[in-house]
């Protein structure tokens, strides 16, 4: 592996997990409320989280360039408040892989939550836990499952992420350029030998990183306290 | 920490509307048919439910126009009629989640562990107990939240006969030493004569009657008066063991009676149950019969049991209290009896266990 | 090396990346400047670049987005220049051409034939302006399948799922000479390929009077390019 | 269809081995204590569990070597003991998808819907119903299977008392009506006298006795015999009822003796148990009382209970059957209770019931 | 909209109503199995399943490409059996987005089917139904929440669809030029209102589309027969 390709490595790395924890710290609230509100607007709500999928990623991307671009309204926002605009930085990359993998993590959640259901949460608050208690000592672990669907598609999907990244990273090599783009770049080049040597590692390493957590998750997550 | 409530809660095709009063301790039962709306209220009293009306604990409002104290401030242990053990914990994990939001010390855990004889259980997972263990843990469970108030829906509806005799008496006691009103719901009128000290009535959502469990169980208007183990319910005082005999000599409507056991220290009280069915009258004292306790009284009421054309139900004063006595029609006639008539009541000891 | 040395940031088309590859190394050692590297479409690096993406260089596919960045003010007047031109070239993947190549496109056995996109690839229309001009457009219009760039074009017969594809020089220029044929150029509009500066930075200017240079022009020749002016 | 069985199951701390051999009709009681093994049991008879061993019902094997029918093909109609409602179809679904599978017609529906009191139920959502009201249409999903093997994992535990009244005695003419093996579990003795002819004692995991209802009762070695309402179980022959008397006049162990109701037919084979509590001795024919029934006999055995030392068990030698008499120690000795002596035995007829 | 445009949208939703059934069809036994198999490989062929995405879709088109062309092991197997190659047609666009597609479907269903668990099915036994009749009456009805879930992510996918398609597709038009083709082509010749015109209309329609799902499995999916 050359250089630009191990920083596109780390940046992916980085990448995937950055999104994958802010998908979590966003996503749950928003499956928790989507499995649980009365709202009328909540098939719209869920139609809107899931409408990131329907676009092509290089439109997305190319709309959010026009969002998050020095010209876009967002960035002049940020211009206004003295901060930079976030394309072409990592932090847009982020924004970006977050609104494309969204459903991902929001959908699998929301059935897991709507699964649990109001019995065991019902008898937590009965012994004295609170909503937040409940939340992280009942539901989540109740909801195990699907958050781990949740968070394998949503790392895995943010490694193979592709057109959005494109788009709004500019592909700066150790700043936006990610593995994907850069095995697409070794393909678009004809060094062949360097995209399978790429793709192979990645899908290796995805391969025994997936099935340790499938086996881990496979194991009884009964505990004794 | 007496309790008031005035609820009311419509469902399609349902209505609870419930007033309840209790005092500050001691066991209330709900008894009522399947579908009376015994769990809703259980629900509505520990805040899982949003009834309209009010509701308070010692005073204190728990629930009151638009107030609402949600339901894990509220502390009340409740054992669910399906158990609801946390699936994701073993059994000492249901048990410490408890704990540790009651702040109880670890030790706190083996008393009610060892009654409910679920030690062996601890490191097991809820889905691989059998219904009546499932059950147990969940008493447990819920004695363990320092409760101020204990809700317990059927908590032995699936519990063997023996290991209710042994966890009743401990409920009894429990139930007797907590400064805390408890409610709990029954089909087993054994369960509700061991540990109730007060019964309400439910049907279609409403209370029918409410009131001590001794005046209760004396009304022959009430439709407990049409269930097979009908009975008395008497107050006994000043016990005193025969010890030798595992017999106890105590007061009851003025007369001696001797009951089984000598688990009494002086000066208790005990409570009696005088199944009706267990009563046999008779005109003269009885002589050379296994029968221990002969009580001289007067009838009072002698009413049809409307269910059971052939049988009479009997009102007999003793002292200053009431026994009931479940005859044949035949028996009736041919004994004559009639209010004003003097009888003797027999009831043997065993049959007061 | 002359003047301090800079960052240069290149944003290039990635039919040419293969070339700035090679281009890079040359540069670095000669000006001490370094070179970051981004490649892309040219319609996407045109929707960057006029969202202020950080390039100092453009270096298109075609003249068109440079020309128009210079008419938005987003490019420094008069930087602009043809670094390379594109030529096109008829490639069999499996084996030699016949005798007369065009015939290639309509044997049978072809079962499709691979060009890039029109629309979106300066390659595609050229390809189209060659078929249209030997008089083959309708013959294969059925049988056309589009790369969306000319590597996708490329792929597409490497991979033996098109027979015969129109691709560039400077992707065959390795493959047996028996299995490729230079469409002659006056059969297409030259297909300049133009680079502008988008910044300031002195590194810039270096990187492109570097490219305009007698050495750098030997390299984009030897990997297939034709250059403007120069022999072909 | 007699069912035969021998299935052993291992689970960690756990170990089902258990041999039954069960006629070709009526009920067979499982009863024991909290996680002895009923519901394994039964769930191996469904063939939910793959236990080692044989089983085979009418002859057919269901399971022997390698062969395994799988629980589908068995056509038993099990009512789990946590209900089991589909929750995604409504009550009339539940009932219709057990009607569809065994080929009933919509009108087989109305009769235990009826019995059940669920008419009103059948539009409703499972999660909507209460405890009892799950178990009353579990109840009649199982019996619209048209099963061949009926099992019941403690069908009634959450009913109550009236309703049960109300179920016990369909289900007593149904299971004696249908021609299957029906196993049923249950902690309620009153279920047992109702609907057993048979019982089979469990005890960690293993079968402790079993035999007809008749024998286990009388026997002062089970466990049983520690219950509190131990008590025997008798055939009465040739009933004749007393019209205007609600009372039935039957042979029970050659004597005469008088029952409550007159539902019985003439001919017919009726059950009465009459427990030990509700038995008292008298040395001298009792004279003016209450109770209608005395039998005289003779003492054959006194024990002493266990675990209540103030009392005996007294076994009574009538005609060619037996009682059981529960006195107090005291008594006993005033008595002179012992083996060979005469005694009047005396019953009242509503304790029959 | 000009013809390409409507041909390209007529593609899509065949396209992806296609992938999608193909994909309920082969991910809905896979899922089962997962859920409830106890072979020791489970988890690896979990993680299987989840590998397309972590490949750039370009990428993983061009090893389909490698793999379906006359020199690959598919194409030649194809060609052995007289068959014509699948890439760039309309089949091979359907192999491709199923692959690509697959763990959107098969995770979501894999988890509503573990949530379902055996208390059901064991009932459904007793009463006399055989296993295809309590997958169909009971499994599919419970886990209908996870069905729901794999459809939307499913299709919506599909018709977002872009970087494989686009690779083994060749953008025939009527044929394997898809909507998000056509939007990206116009994205990159600068058509830029055709563009938001097309993006608007896919958006508008997908979520009118998903709000009539959502609203319509929130209703009680409880029947009476
Ligand atoms: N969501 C609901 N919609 C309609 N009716 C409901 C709903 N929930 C409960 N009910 C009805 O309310 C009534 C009271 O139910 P509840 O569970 O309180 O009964 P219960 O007295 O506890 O009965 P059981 O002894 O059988 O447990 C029942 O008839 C029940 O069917
Ligand atoms: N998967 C399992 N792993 C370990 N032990 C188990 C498992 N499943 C059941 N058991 C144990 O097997 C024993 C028998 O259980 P079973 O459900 O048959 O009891 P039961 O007689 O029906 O009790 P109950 O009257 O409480 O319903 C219990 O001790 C139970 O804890
Ligand atoms: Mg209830
Ligand atoms: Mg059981």
């Amino acid at each position: 592996m050359t250089d630009p390709d191990l920083a596109a490595l780390w940046v992916t790395l980085k990448l995937a997990t950055v999104t994958t924890i802010v998908l979590l710290v966003l996503g749950t609230p928003l499956a928790w409320w989507l499995a649980h509100t009365r709202n009328r607007l909540r098939p719209l709500a869920e139609a809107l989280t899931a409408l990131p999928l329907v676009l092509p990623p290089t439109v997305l991307g190319f709309y959010l360039l026009i969002t998050l671009g020095a010209n876009g309204p967002v960035g002049q926002l940020l211009n206004a408040l003295g901060a930079q605009p976030l394309a072409f930085t990592f932090a847009g990359l982020v924004v970006g892989s977050v609104i494309y993998s969204l459903p991902f993590v929001v959908q699998p959640l929301r059935d897991a939550f709507a699964a649990v259901g109001h019995g065991p949460l019902e008898a937590a608050a009965s012994l004295g836990a609170g909503p937040w208690d409940r939340f992280f000592t009942v539901a989540v672990p109740l909801a195990r499952r699907g958050f781990v669907t949740a968070i394998t598609l949503g790392f895995a999907h943010t490694v193979g992420e592709f057109g959005v990244v494109l788009m709004i990273g500019g592909n700066i090599p150790g700043e936006t350029q990610v593995l994907s783009i850069a095995i697409y770049d070794h393909v678009e080049v004809l060094e062949y030998g360097r995209a399978h040597l790429l793709s192979g590692g990645l899908l290796l390493f995805s391969l025994i990183l997936l099935t340790v957590v499938y086996a881990t998750n496979r194991r009884s997550r009964v505990v004794g306290s | 920490m007496s309790l008031e409530a005035r609820l009311s809660l419509r469902r399609p095709g349902f209505l609870l509307d419930a007033a309840l009063s209790l005092p500050e301790r001691g066991v209330t039962t709900v008894f009522g048919p399947s579908g009376s709306g015994k769990t809703t209220l259980l629900r509505c009293l520990a805040g899982l439910e949003r009834p309209a009306g009010e509701l308070a604990l010692g005073g204190e409002y728990w629930q009151r126009d638009g107030y609402f104290l949600p339901a894990h401030r509220r502390r009340v242990g409740m054992v669910f009629q399906d158990g609801r053990l946390f699936p994701h914990l073993t059994v000492r994990g249901n048990l410490r989640f408890a704990m540790r939001r009651a702040g109880c010390e670890e030790a706190a855990m083996d008393a009610p562990v060892a009654l409910m004889g679920i030690e062996r259980l601890l490191a097991r997972r809820p889905d691989t107990l059998s219904g009546g263990e499932v059950q147990r843990v969940a008493v447990a469970r819920a004695l363990l939240s320092q409760p101020r108030l204990l809700l317990l829906d059927e908590p032995l509806a699936a519990v063997d006969a023996r290991r209710k005799q042994e966890i009743l008496p401990f409920l009894e006691r429990l139930t007797r030493e907590l400064a805390l009103p408890v409610v709990h719901v029954s089909h087993s009128l054994d369960e509700v004569i061991r540990l109730a000290d007060r019964l309400v009535l439910m049907d279609e959502g409403r209370v029918v009657a409410s009131g001590g469990v001794t005046e209760m169980f004396s009304r022959l208007d009430l439709p407990l008066a049409q269930r097979e183990d009908v009975g008395a319910v008497l107050e006994a005082h000043a016990p005193r063991p025969l010890p030798g005999y595992h017999l106890t000599e105590a007061t009851v409507a003025g007369q001696k009676l001797l009951l089984p056991g000598e688990s009494a220290e002086p000066g208790e009280r005990l409570r009696v149950r005088i199944r009706a069915r267990d009563v046999s009258l008779t005109l003269k004292p009885p002589s050379e019969t296994s029968i221990l306790n002969v009580l001289p009284g007067r009838i009072t009421e002698v009413v049809e049991r409307p269910d059971a054309p052939g049988q009479r139900l009997v009102r007999v004063a003793v002292g200053d209290a009431a026994l009931l006595s479940w005859v044949s029609r035949l028996s009736a006639e041919r004994l004559a009896l009639a209010p004003g008539q003097a009888v003797y009541a027999q009831v043997k000891a065993v049959a007061l266990a | 090396p002359k003047g301090i040395a800079g960052e240069v940031r290149v944003a290039v088309a990635s039919n040419f990346l293969g070339a700035v590859h090679q281009l890079v190394p040359v540069f670095e050692a000669r000006s001490g400047d370094t070179v970051t590297v981004s490649a892309g479409s040219t319609g996407k690096l045109y929707a960057q670049i006029s969202q202020g993406a950080p390039f100092d260089v453009f270096l298109a596919a075609d003249a068109r987005r440079p020309r128009l960045l210079e008419e938005q003010g987003l490019a420094l007047p008069d930087s602009r220049f043809t670094y390379a031109r594109g030529q096109l070239a008829l490639w069999r993947g499996g084996g030699a051409l016949p005798a007369r190549p065009w015939d290639a496109l309509v044997e049978p056995g072809v079962r499709f034939v691979s060009i890039a996109n029109p629309r979106t690839a300066p390659y595609g229309e050229a390809a189209r302006q060659a078929l249209e001009a030997a008089g083959l457009w309708d013959r294969v219009r059925g049988r056309l399948v589009m790369g969306e760039n000319i590597a996708q074009t490329y792929q597409y017969v490497a991979t033996g799922n098109a027979q015969v594809g129109l691709v560039a020089l400077a992707q065959v220029h390795d493959a047996p000479p028996e299995s490729r044929w230079l469409v002659p150029q006056r059969l297409y509009a030259p297909i300049d390929q133009q680079a502008v500066r988008l910044t300031a930075a002195d590194a810039g200017a270096r990187f492109l009077s570097f490219l305009r240079g007698a050495e750098a022009r030997r390299m984009i020749a030897a990997f297939g390019y034709g250059l403007p002016g120069g022999d072909s």
